[in-house]
């Protein structure tokens, strides 16, 4: 099994959902991150005082799934994730050794 | 001696009128604060940027051209006379003179009026949050408060036509609430409603307010300050009729009021299965609007049922209104606008000097009148400038596009809606 | 011109009334935002809903039947005469004619008495925050303010029984904060803690409220609607006796809150070690409490020491509440109870006329009697509909289970406890 | 009848004394709240701390000696003579012989000057916000409210030795705000800037408040509570005159403030390219500083132009401040300080009976003195028990370290900077 | 070694902590995140219009272990951390090629 | 290629991101965590009443990196981060397996 980890820009997020879903995830789980990267920040002043905003809100997804489907579940994000836009993110895969379902205690593909 | 308890009789009534101007003047916390917590959090700076700078423009317009305009020493009924800034104050002789017709400071006058227009202006900035320009909305902010306000109002309370045809609207349901509501709505039809906020498929989706203590704080100012509303409308506390007519509005206020809030959340449960606080706080408003336009003449119990109807009506109209797509993030044109309708047809349930035409022929006029003033407005600003911020400032916010800055920097987590 | 003279004195005392009754209305937002910040942000909307309800539902009950009851035509002194609806107001033969009896606007009373019920009744809602069911609570408010309230506030301030023993209650430490106290033990005696506020072992566990800049600004506006509270009490302000006693009301009712809040946060720094903000907050309403009963007798510098004995009171009521698992999010039986029953006692430090006896009757009828009448609604709404929330709404928060709605949809984070 | 005639005079002018103490009272909460929404989350808890305390003992120190400090029955002209506590009030015959003379209760008198200290030393406490030990603050507040503004503030309205040489300020652009303005700049150079503040090659960092909707609320509330403060300062309303002038203070105020936030937001713009809303803010605070020594001869439309020039100022003393490396989180010194010097001056545009050489005496004493005076009681404070927490509670915030907890627990992220 | 990331009910939190304790665990690091899975959320109604809360709050464990004590510790994990309801959550295992402790330097088993 | 992921205090970010960039690193992702471990909490009184703030904030990097980078990066981190105090966090180090660019689709070090 594989550990799909991808930044993607936020606003991007209910077009990345759906098509997991299509590509067959029943899983994900989402964080809200921040990220540096080749798309810079912006500066703004605060009572004429400069401060950057370099730090830019991504989410980060996080979903398990079966070494089969790695590529057309990649495939799935990347389409719908690319605004084109630098600053679209990555795609990150790991390696998993094990997954438990911990309802049901079921090991691996079946935890998934 | 006598002129010494006249003198006490002015100072008491000018002393009630800046009281209640206090009052009004706080209204307008009120509005930033119901508007701020019912905006995503993206957008709240630019609305409080709005909501401060449109009561100061509201101020400087007025006393410069807006006051003179509305009670204007010549005019011919539909145009007032043209002149600029204010006069002197009425003179010891002049009162003592008058017999009674002159009663309180001319400066008060001006601070009470000045703080209802504020409140006009105050209604169209929350219907038209979360995606119109800062600038667009302060150059017509300084139209609406210098002309387009002034000029109706003159129709009613300068001595005007309306005036003449017996529109009867004590504190304002239709002058001033209404008036708002209408350069709101014209306002939002040339806007467009917020990016998501209508799906494809004829979807309506809710974008949740921000921050709800915030807009209950606001209600409760506005709960507040109406008194002042409609209880300095009264012009005059000095004598024993006065007082007791001031303290009647004060209570039909407070009554009609609660009665809103009431009907609001208990229909807001029936129809849609919990308590939404949002209506509550709408109905309580509406209420508010329902008995500005007669809170002297109801009896306390008419004056609650009056409001309970205003927070029916709430309730079917920020519904209603979304079928129409016409969005509208914190109900102005509701609260204000279809119930400011509904608070001057109430008149004729209790003052039997109101007619119905009379009623009819002032909405008609104001609507009228103050819908096409904005739309010319509106659109010639749009011409000019533009009156959209563009998708990609609307996506991420009008807080860093308008005002370079966020309402709470610290805790802001990235939405992905 | 005498007649003039009449006139304007009662328009100065009806005036001064409502201005007193605006500033209790506020404090209405001033329980709100107080509550709503010391409870956890899920419970944020529930709470809020509450407060704007129940100050609407005070409105309307007492305007049906509990300002009748309270100030009946007829009534043996326990039990009031029963009648519906406001009366008339007065006619200027009769204040003309009755030598300085009537001297302020029937509805100006019922306006600022009305405030009252909505206060005593703010008071459950912190209380028994967290954990009861909306809608039971406002079925409990509708029976309070109706009849719970007026019927034991008849007896003192009606003319019933109590006034006959002595018992000295300037504005109502006992009669409107006690009481209001007494029916939210009852209420939080019936419902129990909130889960995870006890441990197994006997530990306390705190359970930080979710805004305290909130809470803060809530304690602001209790201070300042308190000048109305304390200082309309005085009834009248037209002569200067009457002035001079309101302005020291003013006075003492500041200081005493001053001495409060002082004394609560260094006692809370000596005993805890770091400047417990919502312990100054909860002194500061408590030196009010304190207070409320003798506003007017005391020296200015008795008036900030019974405060500070408030504050010090209020202190060790929370810990010792907690201690015997009394579950009090905001302090408000402490606030309000405790302190209250101190109020009532330290009226015999500066007025001459209070009887220890008196004093002690008062506070022995209105806690029994509002503990009993309130143990027995609370248990009937109980036994009806339930009062508690379920396990799993109480654990995700009541917002969405009563309201639908989060108070911060955008940035709370999920807590683990 | 011409007795109660001179009753009903003075109820009216204590009455209106107390309507605006209540109003300056509340003025406690807008400090407070700007001053919460203008620093980082991690120091909120501590300076609202900061803030009811401070009120608190203003209010306490000011009856104990301030007070009779500022009004004492002897004194040389610039030592006032020593007593404590307050004296009783004026009884009917005083008030019936004195001619008018005395026409108000020297209790409410005490009420209305009482807020006007805590005012001012409300704003030393947003200049020294997020690094000052909250002890050392609070025991500076002693000094500050008992001794250094009663002291000062004799010299110019106990008829000391600048109310001799013509000095002449309202309600006290100069007494009050300047010289809270320096007492706190006399704080911030002993303190230091904040950590991060200042980078080492001379970059200027910002660093957001964290909470802009309640900054907009406190700058509401201080609006609001300035009618009070300087319509107040009228000292009566009870005659024409009076009330004309009370009106003329009121719609001066206003335009004012209007003035000064629309100038500090369109500079904010021209020169920062954003709207910055706390500009704004500090541009209507700029505003009613600025009228607050002379509201009442400047015709409305100079009145706005005076408030336009505060709102210039303060934007430009800001940056300006910032170079200088004078740190002050809420602009408290350039809003108070800078701009009350200008208001003082302003004074000679309207005013024939002010002079320049008056107008400056007064600015040089009160700056002196009051410098000097605080630097002392800083010093000895930071020698005593020092000033500034150390860099760890600065880095992690003065909540915790100061007061054991957070103003937002639930949803206050960690903060990188 | 191995790096246990476990998503758990967020009121399961402190029970799952007892436990690791218990286990003998020193350190974890937490997250918030929002889960989709087989547990749905729910719609409601904000001002008449619908929304779907349908990310659910869940806590995201991380928790480097030694090789020997993967299976005591995930096993301590599916027992504090199971309802029995849906949405209980998953364990993930990936493997851990390396540690270090920033404090001291100290590298691998040693940094746990 | 890499992943390293490290736990470190909130203050020190600045210093560990100009350390980054010195050393050559182009992108990377933060998230707010709390951590518990051998640096312990305090205890604080909430109205008399006790309550532990054990799980203090931390900040989460992520790091892809290539394989020859690895060291010369988490010296970096080692250096930047360091205050000496207990409490200084860890940093873990995974093998991936893949890298995205969603943007252009370019894969593994050709993406970081
Ligand atoms: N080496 C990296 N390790 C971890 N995260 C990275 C790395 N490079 C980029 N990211 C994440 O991806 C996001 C997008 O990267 P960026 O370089 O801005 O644009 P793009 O992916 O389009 O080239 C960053 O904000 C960051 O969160
Ligand atoms: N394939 C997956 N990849 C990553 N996270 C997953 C995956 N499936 C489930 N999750 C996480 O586990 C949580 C619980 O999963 P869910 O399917 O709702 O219940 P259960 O684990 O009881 O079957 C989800 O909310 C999500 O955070
Ligand atoms: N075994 C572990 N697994 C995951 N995270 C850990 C582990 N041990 C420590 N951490 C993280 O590292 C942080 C610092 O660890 P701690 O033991 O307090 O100090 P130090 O690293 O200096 O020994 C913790 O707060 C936690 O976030």
């Amino acid at each position: 099994m594989k550990l799909i980890t991808a930044i993607i820009k936020p606003f991007k997020l209910d077009e990345v959902r759906s098509a997991l879903e299509q590509a067959g995830v029943q899983g994900l789980t989402i964080t809200e991150v921040k990220g540096y990267g080749r798309q810079k920040g912006h500066t703004e002043l605060y009572r004429g005082a400069e401060y950057k905003i370099d730090a830019l809100p991504k989410v980060r997804l996080e979903v398990a799934v079966k070494d089969e489907e790695l590529e057309s579940i990649t495939d799935a994000i990347l389409a719908s994730a690319r605004s084109g836009k630098v600053g679209d993110g990555k795609i990150f895969v790991t390696s998993l050794e094990q997954v438990i379902r911990i309802r049901t205690g079921e090991v691996d593909e079946a935890a998934l | 001696m006598e002129a010494t308890l006249i003198e006490v009789q002015y100072a008491l009534d000018t002393f009630y009128f800046l009281m209640c101007a206090v009052l009004v003047m706080w209204m307008a916390a009120g509005f930033t604060m119901l508007e701020s917590g019912l905006v995503r959090s993206r957008n709240t700076v630019e609305i409080l940027t709005k909501n401060v700078a449109l009561y100061a423009i509201a101020c400087l317009m007025y006393m410069i051209v807006g006051y003179n305009l509305m009670y204007p020493d010549s005019g011919n009924g539909f145009i007032p006379g043209l002149s600029f800034f204010l006069g002197g104050d009425n003179t010891l002789d002049e009162v003592l003179a008058s017999a009674g017709e002159i009663y309180y400071s001319n400066l008060a006058d001006f601070m009470f009026q000045v703080v209802f227009v504020a409140t006009a202006m105050s209604i169209v900035s929350g219907a038209v949050a979360e995606r119109m320009k800062l600038w667009a909305f302060l150059v017509f902010a300084v139209f609406m408060t210098g002309l387009i306000y002034p000029i109706q109002g003159y129709w009613s309370w300068g001595e005007g036509f309306l005036d003449g045809l017996g529109y009867s609207d004590y504190a304002g349901s239709g002058i001033v609430h209404m008036a708002g509501a209408t350069a709101a709505l014209a306002g939002v039809l040339l806007l467009g409603p917020r990016k998501g906020k209508y799906g494809p498929n004829g979807q309506i989706n809710a974008i949740p307010g921000s921050n709800l203590p915030l807009a209950t704080l606001g209600m409760f100012i506005l709960w507040m300050g109406w008194f002042g509303f409609n209880g300095g409308s009264e012009l005059m506390v000095s004598n024993v009729e006065s007082a007791n007519n001031v303290a009647k509005v004060f209570v039909n206020t407070n009554l009609s009021a609660a009665g809103g809030l009431v009907t609001a959340l208990i229909l807001a449960r029936l129809v849609f299965g919990k308590a939404d606080l949002t209506m509550a706080l709408n109905g309580a408003l509406a209420g508010l609007v329902a008995i500005t336009a007669e809170p002297l003449t109801p009896a306390p119990l008419l004056a609650a049922v009056i409001g309970g109807v205003g927070g029916a009506i709430v309730v079917f109209s920020i519904v209603g209104l979304d079928r129409l797509k016409i969005d509208d993030p914190v109900g102005a044109i509701s609260v204000h606008g279809v119930v400011g309708i509904w608070g001057v047809l109430a008149v004729l349930l209790s003052n039997d000097e109101a007619t119905l035409l009379g009623q009819l022929a002032g909405l008609a006029a104001i609507f009228a009148f103050v819908f096409v003033a904005s739309l010319i407005v509106w659109a010639v600003i749009k011409a000019a400038m533009g009156i959209r911020v563009d998708e990609e400032d609307e996506f991420s916010g009008l807080d860093m596009a308008e005002c370079g800055m966020e309402a709470y920097p610290e805790f802001v987590s990235t939405r992905a809606d």
